[in-house]
């Protein structure tokens, strides 16, 4: 019997680990307290994933380094988007800081479960194996379904939780199915070891293109697509969000809308684009039906990216609820992201989304600060006349909702240029059109609330609301970050394309 | 020998059942009930995969798998708790307020 | 100096209008007259003190103001030219013009918009010099809907009146719809030309039009000549600029409507100048429309026929005003079949007596309105030469004149043009004689007319009395008070007196060489050779007859018919002096024929085939449905009532029941699945 | 300085808007105090443009030239590239004189909101001007979009009684189709990366490609040649795409339209010069009798619907239809004489419209209503103003010597020497009948406002023109009779530009002379 | 003699399936699933995955589904609660999904390639509790890890949700 090499690395997670920690630190210090200061919580899941970003920084650099016998990697797609669930947990938790007092909450459980969500988006995004990713994809899973039950007594958010347990856990098996079945169908008894779930060694053998059954893969490959697509919500899988979005509390409306479609998002490029893709590409022995995969899935995915933009967008018009707009405008928006995976181009929809959850977030605020305790006001109509009353939240919300319809200068439109154009060099030249088209339907919904805030009476009885300093703050870095990511992308741009030689090269 | 396409067969057939059951059930604890039970046929693919190729792995992600599904039922018995706290009934047609 | 003359006119404008606002009426005439009798001697000078003194083939004086447009290759200058035809021009537009004026001070008194009115004569009197004095035809252009604007601005002078404001309008766009016409042909020489320039001039590096008109071969007499996008379009679109401003048919509506404006101003621009404005033109391009002689054809017969129709209609009408406009429509029909039929120095000279004695003519009925307060229906009338001696007087030099009786101006110029007609060459046969029977049946009703119109006003009985009230009450504001029909003062009777002698003197400028026997030289046509002696030379030598003994028998012939045709029209103008004397002094009020009184229905017709067709079709087609319904309705609203229509649809796919959500999940699964397993097995 | 000229014309009124932002605060903030502000940062703007015809050499292509690296990612290329050239000149600096007028023109007439109203035009300048000056298509595209925010604001917030209707009509608009220029500004980006593996965004740089080595098929120039001139057709706005124009205009505040009359109509047809002309030469050509056949339609249709209108504003704005009708007829007919004539009409409608919208809303303040039925007789109470209107309306009909009529003819001009339009001549006589419809509609407007008896008791003591509005009214005034009667300076510096884009359309040269009726360049294109 | 072994307990499990989706009470088709997974954990062990099959039973049957039919017996629906059904077009969807699925799963299947399970005898063989825990701890380490950190987070997330109000 060989020794094994348990190829442990410490570095490797220290990110997951520091987020676990500061969760196990919350809990640890409410139950010792009684009763935890929101402000104690919310500084330690603050601080925490200071230092999770920290670490991240400090694993930068080290790309496509493996460890734990290949369960995860470190390369600029683990660490870009661990980079965007860390600001859509800091913004997150910024702005649940005085809505959770506000609310009478458990307090610590609240920010455990975000910590530990946070932790689960990060071992999906680390993942190189198709165990963790099920891991992962399950900790960030079962912690939002906490999470959108949380308001316990409100109809609403019991409803919101259970739909999203039922849909969640059924598309996971169908995920879990799609695993089962590219598992046995990379067997190759030639190698070792026999079968696997390790990604980089079912590249490999897509590449070298001894397979036990191609119908298996592309069984379990369609699989996994519903999987992930349930995750991120693409028609016709996007059903759950609307409902979910809008009965969970807001702050939770706001995480699910943007880190765990975005974490979604990580793994599908992970094992499509990266594993199923390259594969394709490599295959140079076995032409015959792996250089079919890839267009199978793209062409899969550009339907649907066309169906859920469409879908979206058109019934986000007719939406009356703002936070079920913002539901369908988020089903919209994955759908551009889509488009980004369709051209096979991960960095582009990292960038798109890394845009989007930023100024979705900062949108998301604004709601949680209009619609008030027990989310009553969210209405459009009870948007009415704010604009002038307080001018500074309705200018807000409106550069958010023109950075989501893609006006220049946001992270918005440079999200959608990149998606595009990738989309578009790829030869997707049908889906850039309907892309384009639906993105100038979406103008129409995202102009609404500015028109209900700035042209029309202000309702009776509108009290400018009060805004904690966090909230502030959190509002204040959404603007800096959507017009930081739309005027001055550059730097990050670079950081992401450093990925692209390293990673080709990798893969060869 | 059962051949390997038996044991797949099988796995494909209960894991349909329980697809079914899950649109097809009323009560929110039978719909996890079948939940579970999808869960069980891929189980069953994974053991037979991981016999049938002599891998381990299989039955490795397969321990995992319990764990989850032990965890899913923690929370999901948890929720349908709550629900049923506020609303009295266990049937998911009566849980329509969200919607359009 | 030829900037003087039009920059005088202009600063005196400029004056009124931006600083004349707390001048007296008094100041304002003298700025007004002093501005134009400035312009008027400078132009003498210019024409006799240089003009004149050089060589016969050199006169033409370029004055190079600036450059106005130069794209590519397209240049226009503001830039003028002096020479024979332009001179005269500014001669007698100066001269009558400075006369109108000088009368205008005392018609337009007490006139709330006096300074505005002065104001705006003195801009026509720019814009009708700048016409002149033009070295091209896009600078011509200016000065053309110059005179167009002030035209609208003076028949709208009583802006309160919405007949007047109608006129004007009707005045603008009819003059507009000539530009179309004007502009088009201005284009097609461009196109063809390479130049707007009249003349060559070699000291800035251009070439003139003109130059190169004479340098091609002429066009057939052909009606597909008229299309064919040559020398004949050409000429045939500049001409429809004439008739535009011209008023000749089917653009003259507009002049009759044009006299709601005062009278001096129909006198100077509605008779005198502006009107002159497409004979001016026709013969400035001479050298174009000669060599199109299918346009000539039908410059002759349109002249013709306005000529005829209009003084038929003159006979109809009651409005002393109405009669001399549609004389002077008549007479430029007359001027238009002159140039026709290539006697352009007749044309030019029928434009320059007929400027004096129609002037005079539309002062005198000026003189009359003030004298009655206003009234200008001559029913209302007669017998007013007891009271109103010094006007009866000149006006009856004027109607003899305009009758054509021998010795006045009116004579010389109009026999000319009826012996031109008669034996030209440049119109195949029967063509002249035709023309020439129309000229001599619109004579003969000339003098019927007008005879009507003096006796009606100046004898008979007195129809005013009653009338004096109701017309004092119905014109607001003009009628200073009522009383008895009285002499009009100094100023008005000056201008009267002196254009009164025009009309009886100018004519001998240009006395016909057959009829003088040569003793007396025509001036005129000795003057004007220069610029149209060219043109005059190829339409007698016309391309009709290549035989030289043809010629030369036709030239000894035309000596002889001259005279007689001189005889015969004397005979003419004196045979309607009697028709009309002795049918009209004893029927004053005969009802003329229905047809005539309502000028043919024209109006009518136009009205109702265009004007309200144009109208109801842009409410009810164009903006009602096409834009308001189809575009906007049905593609931009119906778009987005499509799209939420169909988010409307598509969001009961959210039916809020968990399990048909999961049915969607399975549904989505089972088409992908079966399309990847198919796929692959493909 | 003049390295930087242009991004500080370009950024002043933005800077403006900043400081109008940051320091008018509070609850009663000084209105007079902030209006000046905004009047001082946007007069600096115009004197700073001042410098650039000044500056300005003639035939030396891109001057004030800025060009720095912005986004070097991803292959973007993108660059902060800022110039102008004949084409954008003059447009800048009509940009730079019309928003303060604009402001001046509303000094009184905003009375809510104020700061809010003077942060929108500033900041719409901005984009404006930027627009114009852009020579990246990313920076263009910004612009061009960011642009929306403000006007779109204007119009619902102090626009009229359908201001949000007309508001988000405008927006969709224009925003479908600039969706279509970004998806044809990525496809241009791509193409011509791959052909030249340069990736850029650059317009001199891809222009400057697109002659010398034609890395487009046709069939790609003519898809680009669409997805870029429904861009600019719906922003000119070009028959049957210019329904939200009457809307717009009618909603928006008396600044607002002028500067959309003035201004924004104007970045559609420059777009077209910009875009569709030099980089698509072929397609351009090949599409050139349809686009000519829709702008002599809209000429004409445009003066038909204006006849008929009840409203002071939605007359005008049928008649920009007209008149922009013809900008769209002289660029299309690839003669230096049309396009010459299309560049200085544009001008002069701006100058002319954005005149009359000053002056229509000069009697919507004392009024409140701009139906023509409620007014006549306005020459009797208020004689200057009905002077002044004059002279706008005749400058808008074209009267020769008003600065109308240049352009006009010019256009008129070109599009019948045209050698590469087919149907030239009947495209160039059907639109001079538009010259007929102007006077028409345009008259009959004035008289019924203006002459005529003052029936309408509430016209009766109508105030004069005050000191203010006079002032507001001279420069455009003075400028229609310069531009009318002296237009070689502005036609000289577009000059060699409008020479480039003819050579680039018609490659063998070929002359206007005599010959040219049976030159064979006229068979070419059949 | 397998072949009858796995027919009988393919029948089982099956039936116990279908049995709870005939059951209308929830424990009846709790106390099925049971049945089903039981009959599965034979199953594992005719695979010989021996520590499968035993947690099978002890974690599966015995702890999860315990929980299960403790919250059914907790919840303890009344019986005369009214039959609430709004979407019965749905049963009818039962039968053509479930044969399109499996007409796909068939589909596939036919064409899998016979393999024959290695003969390993002994600890190494792969489902003995050895070569199970030998993996968890070193390829399935950190997986193993992370679990802990899910039952963890489960935990407090049940008790967020399921304790009673004013807790």
């Amino acid at each position: 019997m060989q020794t094994p090499n348990l190829d442990i690395s410490y570095h490797a997670i220290l990110p997951e680990m520091i987020t676990t920690s500061a969760a196990l630190l919350i809990m640890v210090i409410d139950a010792i307290s009684r009763k935890i200061e929101r402000r104690v919580a919310g500084g330690v899941a603050l601080v925490g994933l200071l230092g999770a970003v920290a670490a991240v920084a400090s694993l930068w650099g080290q790309t496509s380094r493996t460890a734990f016998g290949g369960m995860i990697v470190t390369d600029e797609l683990r660490l870009f988007f661990a980079m965007i669930f860390l600001v859509v947990t800091f913004l997150t938790v910024l702005i649940s800081l005085r809505w959770i007092r506000d609310e009478a909450l458990p307090i610590g459980e609240y920010f455990a479960l975000l910590m530990f969500a946070t932790t689960g988006m990060l071992l999906m995004a680390a993942a190189n194996d198709l165990v963790m990713i099920f891991l992962g994809l399950e900790i960030t899973s079962i912690s939002t379904y906490v999470l959108c039950g949380y308001r316990r007594t409100d109809l609403r958010s019991n409803e919101s939780a259970a739909k999203y347990f039922i849909l969640g856990s059924f598309s996971t098996a169908f995920l879990l199915y799609g695993i089962a079945l590219v598992y046995g169908a990379t067997y190759d008894p030639a190698a070792q070891p026999v079968a696997t779930t390790n990604l980089q060694l079912i590249k490999e053998r897509l590449a070298h293109g001894h397979l036990f059954s191609p119908e298996m893969l592309f069984a379990g490959a369609a699989m996994m697509i519903v999987g992930f697509g349930f995750k991120v919500a693409t028609a016709p899988f996007h059903i759950w969000s609307p409902d979910v979005y809008e009965g969970a509390p807001t702050p939770v409306t706001a995480f699910l809308s943007t880190g765990s479609k975005a974490a979604a998002f990580a793994s599908f490029s992970r094992v499509f684009i990266l594993t199923f893709a390259t594969a394709s590409v490599g295959a140079a022995v076995s032409e015959g039906v792996l250089a079919q995969l890839k267009p199978a899935w793209t062409g899969t995915l550009m339907v649907m990216a066309m169906l859920t933009m469409t879908i979206g967008n058109l019934v986000a018009i007719v939406q009356t609820n703002i936070k079920r707009m913002l539901a369908y405008s988020s089903i919209a928006h994955a759908g551009y992201a889509l488009v980004g995976m369709v051209a096979a181009d991960w960095k582009a929809v990292a960038f798109y989304l890394l845009g989007y959850v930023v100024i979705n977030l900062g949108a998301f605020a604004i709601i949680e600060v209009i619609a008030r305790r027990g989310d009553v006001s969210t209405q459009i109509k009870d948007y009415a006349g704010i604009g002038f009353q307080s001018l500074g939240l309705a200018s807000a919300l409106s550069i958010f909702l023109l950075g989501l319809a893609g006006i220049p200068l946001t992270a918005g439109f440079m999200g959608k240029l990149l998606v595009f154009k990738s989309a578009w060099a790829a030869g997707y030249h049908a889906l850039v059109v309907v892309a384009v088209i639906n993105s100038a339907i979406s103008w129409y919904y995202y102009l609404r609330v500015p028109v209900v805030m700035f042209f029309s009476e202000p309702a009776v009885g509108f009290k400018r609301p009060l805004l904690s300093r966090s909230l502030i703050a959190a509002l204040v870095l959404a603007i800096l970050g959507t017009f930081y990511l739309g005027i001055m992308p550059g730097r990050v741009l670079e950081a992401l394309e450093g990925a692209r030689t390293e990673i080709t090269s990798a893969v060869r | 020998m059962v051949p390997l396409s038996w044991y797949l067969g099988l796995s494909a057939l209960i894991f349909t059942i329980g697809a079914v059951g899950v649109f097809v059930k009323r009560n929110v604890i039978t719909i996890f009930l079948c939940i579970e039970l999808m869960l069980n046929a891929v189980n069953l693919t994974l053991v037979s995969l991981s016999s049938f190729f002599g891998d381990a792995g299989g039955q490795l992600f397969v321990f995992i798998v319990m764990t989850v599904a032990a965890a899913e039922a923690a929370v999901g018995l948890a929720i349908i708790i709550s629900i049923f706290r506020n609303r009295e009934s266990l049937n998911v047609d009566e849980v329509d307020q969200l919607k359009l | 100096m030829l900037a003087a003359i039009i920059l005088a006119p202009l600063a005196g404008a400029a004056f009124l209008g931006l600083l004349g606002k707390r001048l007296g009426e008094r100041a304002i005439g003298f700025i007004a007259c002093s501005a134009v009798g400035v312009a008027a001697v400078l132009s003498f000078y210019v024409v006799f003190g240089k003009l004149l003194s050089l060589p016969e083939e050199q006169r033409r004086i370029f004055e190079h103001l600036f450059t106005w447009i130069n794209v590519g290759s397209f240049r226009a200058d503001a830039s003028l030219l002096l020479d024979p035809l332009s001179g005269i021009y500014i001669l007698f537009v100066t001269f009558v013009g400075f006369w109108i004026h000088v009368f205008a001070i005392g018609y337009m008194r007490g006139d709330e918009g006096y300074r505005r009115f002065f104001a705006y004569l003195n801009l026509f009197m720019f814009s009708m010099l700048v016409l002149v004095l033009a070295d091209n035809f896009l600078l011509m252009f200016v000065g053309w809907e110059g005179v167009g604007l002030c035209s609208y601005l003076l028949i709208g002078h009583y802006y309160t009146k919405d007949f007047a404001n109608d006129a004007a309008k009707k005045a603008f766009v009819v003059n507009r719809i000539g530009d179309f016409g004007f502009a088009l042909g201005v284009m097609l020489l461009f196109w063809k030309a390479g130049t707007v320039f009249y003349f060559t001039d070699s000291s800035r590096g251009i070439e003139g039009a003109f130059d190169w008109a004479i340098r091609q071969s002429a066009d057939p007499l052909t009606a597909s000549a008229i299309f064919a996008g040559g020398l004949t379009t050409i000429a045939v679109l500049l001409f429809v600029g004439a008739t535009g401003k011209s008023a000749q048919i089917p653009l003259y509506v507009w002049l009759p409507d044009a006299m709601a404006g005062p009278t001096p101003v129909s006198a100077l621009i509605h008779a005198a100048t502006m009107v002159t404005a497409g004979v001016y033109m026709v013969s400035r391009a001479s050298a174009i429309y000669i060599q199109a002689p299918a346009a000539m054809l039908i410059v002759a017969i349109i002249g013709a026929a306005t000529a005829l129709i209009a003084a038929t209609i003159a006979i109809g009408q009651w409005d002393i005003k109405k009669v001399l406009a549609y004389s002077t429509i008549s007479q430029l029909g007359y001027m238009f079949m002159a140039c026709g039929v290539g006697a352009f120095t007749a044309g030019i000279f029928h434009v320059f007596t007929h400027s004096f004695f129609k002037a005079l003519l539309f002062l005198g009925s000026g003189s009359v309105i003030i004298g009655m307060h206003h009234v200008q229906e001559m029913q209302k009338m007669g017998g007013l030469k007891r009271y109103m001696p010094w006007t009866f007087r000149t006006m009856a030099v004027g109607w003899l004149a305009i009758a054509g009786v021998p010795l006045l101006s009116g004579f010389f110029s109009k026999d000319e043009i009826l012996s031109r007609s008669f034996t030209t060459s440049i119109l195949p046969e029967p063509w002249p004689k035709l023309l020439w029977l129309v000229g001599a049946l619109t004579a003969l009703l000339t003098a019927i007319y007008m005879t009507r119109l003096i006796v009606l006003t100046f004898w008979g009985e007195e129809r005013f009395n009653g009338q004096r009230e109701a017309a004092a009450a119905s014109k607001d504001g003009h009628a200073r008070h009522a009383g008895p029909p009285r002499e009009s003062p100094m100023t008005m009777v000056l201008p009267l007196v002196v254009l009164a002698v025009g009309a009886i003197t100018v004519g001998y400028l240009g006395v016909p060489e057959s009829l003088s026997g040569g003793k007396v030289g025509n001036w005129f046509e000795n003057f004007l050779k220069p610029v149209l002696g060219q043109s005059e030379a190829i339409a007698r030598s016309s391309f009709l007859m290549d035989d030289m003994n043809e010629i030369a028998r036709r030239a000894s012939e035309e000596h002889s018919t001259e005279i007689e045709l001189a005889v015969i029209s004397s005979l003419i103008a004196l045979a309607g002096l009697a028709i009309g004397w002795y049918w009209f002094r004893r029927n004053a009020l005969w009802q003329p024929p229905r047809l005539l009184e309502r000028k043919y229905y024209v109006d009518e017709v136009y009205d109702a085939a265009i004007v309200q067709p144009v109208k109801a079709g842009s409410t009810s087609l164009l903006w009602k449905v096409i834009d308001v319904g189809l575009i906007d309705g049905l593609l931009v609203d119906g778009s987005a009532w499509a799209a939420s229509k169909l988010g409307a649809t598509m969001r009961y796919l959210q039916s809020g029941f968990a399990r048909a959500y999961v049915a969607m999940v399975v549904l989505g699964a089972l088409i992908i699945i079966g399309y990847f397993v198919i796929y692959v097995s493909r | 300085m003049t390295d930087h000229l242009l991004t500080i014309i370009t950024l002043l009124p933005l800077a403006g808007g900043l400081a109008l932002a940051v320091t008018a605060r509070g609850e009663r903030p000084n209105e007079s105090a902030m209006r000046w502000v905004a009047l001082v940062f946007s007069l600096a703007a115009f004197g700073l443009s001042l410098a650039l015809p000044f500056g300005f050499k003639p035939g030396g292509g891109f001057q004030f030239e800025t060009n720095v690296p912005w986004i070097n990612a991803f292959n973007l290329g993108v660059r902060y590239h800022v110039a102008v050239d004949g084409l954008s000149l003059w447009l800048v600096v009509l940009t730079t004189f019309l928003v303060p007028l604009a402001l001046i023109s509303s000094w009184r007439s905003i009375n809510f909101r104020q700061r809010e109203f003077l942060i929108s035009m500033l900041a719409l300048e901005t984009g404006m001007i930027g627009v114009f000056v852009a020579m990246d298509m990313f920076l263009f595209y910004l612009f061009w979009e960011v642009m929306l925010v403000p006007m779109y604001f204007l119009i619902g917030v102090w626009g009229g009684e359908r201001r949000v209707y007309a508001a988000i009509k405008f927006v969709i608009y224009t925003v479908v189709g600039s969706l279509l220029m970004l998806a044809g500004i990525i496809a241009l980006y791509s193409l011509h990366g791959t052909a030249t593996g340069n990736f850029t965004f650059d317009i001199v740089t891809i222009t400057r490609d697109a002659q010398s080595l034609g890395f487009l098929t046709f069939s790609q120039e003519q898809w680009l040649f669409w997805a870029f001139a429904i861009a600019f057709l719906i922003k000119v706005p070009l028959f049957p795409f210019h329904t939200w124009l009457p809307d717009a205009h009618v909603e928006a505040p008396t600044a607002g339209s002028v500067v959309l009359a003035g201004v924004l109509l104007k970045m559609g047809t420059y777009g077209l010069m910009r875009f569709n002309l030099p980089i698509f030469p072929e397609a351009s050509q090949h599409y050139a009798t349809l686009i000519s056949a829709l702008a002599v339609v809209g000429i004409i249709y445009g003066a038909l619907v204006a006849m008929v209108q009840p409203d002071l504003k939605k007359l005008v704005a049928y008649s920009s239809v007209s008149h922009l009708g013809f900008v769209v007829l002289g660029i299309f007919s690839f003669t230096d004489k049309g396009m010459q004539g299309a560049l200085y009409q544009m001008l002069n409608h701006g100058v002319s419209t954005g005149a009359l919208f000053i002056v229509v809303g000069m009697i919507y303040d004392r009024r409140h209503t701009r139906l023509i039925s409620e007014f006549g007789g306005l020459a009797s109470v208020m004689p200057v103003y009905s002077a002044l209107f004059l002279v706008v309306t005749l400058s808008s009909i074209a009267l020769p010597s008003l600065n109308g009529f240049v352009g006009e003819f010019l256009i008129l001009l070109g599009t019948f020497t045209s050698q590469t339009l087919p149907h030239a001549r009947l495209f160039a006589a059907l639109a001079a009948s538009g010259m007929i419809l102007s006077a028409v509609y345009m008259l009959w407007m004035y008289q019924r406002v203006i002459f005529g008896e003052t029936r309408n008791p509430a016209n009766q003591k109508l105030a004069d023109l005050n000191g203010r509005e006079r002032f507001v009214l001279a420069p455009v005034i003075a400028l229609v009779f310069v531009m009318g009667i002296y237009p070689s300076p502005f036609l000289s510096l577009s000059g060699p530009a409008i020479e480039g884009l003819r050579s680039r359309l018609n490659p063998p040269v070929v002359s206007s002379k005599p010959t040219a009726a049976t030159s064979p360049a006229l068979t070419v294109k059949e | 003699m397998e072949k009858v072994l796995f027919i009988i307990f393919a029948v089982l499990a099956v039936g116990g399936a279908l049995n709870i989706l005939l059951q209308r009470n929830p424990l009846y088709s709790a106390l099925s699933l049971i049945g089903t997974l039981a009959s599965l954990s034979a199953l594992y062990v005719m695979l010989r995955a021996q520590f499968i099959a035993a947690i099978q039973i002890v974690v599966y049957a015995g702890a999860i589904m315990v929980l299960f039919v403790f919250v059914i017996m907790l919840l303890n629906v009344p019986k005369e609660q009214p039959v609430i059904d709004k979407q019965k077009w749905l049963r009818y969807l039962a039968v053509p999904f479930a044969s399109v699925i499996l007409a796909e799963a068939f589909y596939v299947l036919r064409l899998i390639p016979s393999v024959t399970p290695p003969r390993v005898e002994g600890d190494q063989a792969v489902g003995t509790t050895w070569s199970i825990g030998t993996g968890l701890f070193t390829d399935y380490l950190l997986p193993f890890e992370v679990t802990s950190v899910l039952i963890l987070m489960a935990v407090v997330g049940a008790m967020v949700l399921a304790r009673r109000e004013g807790d």
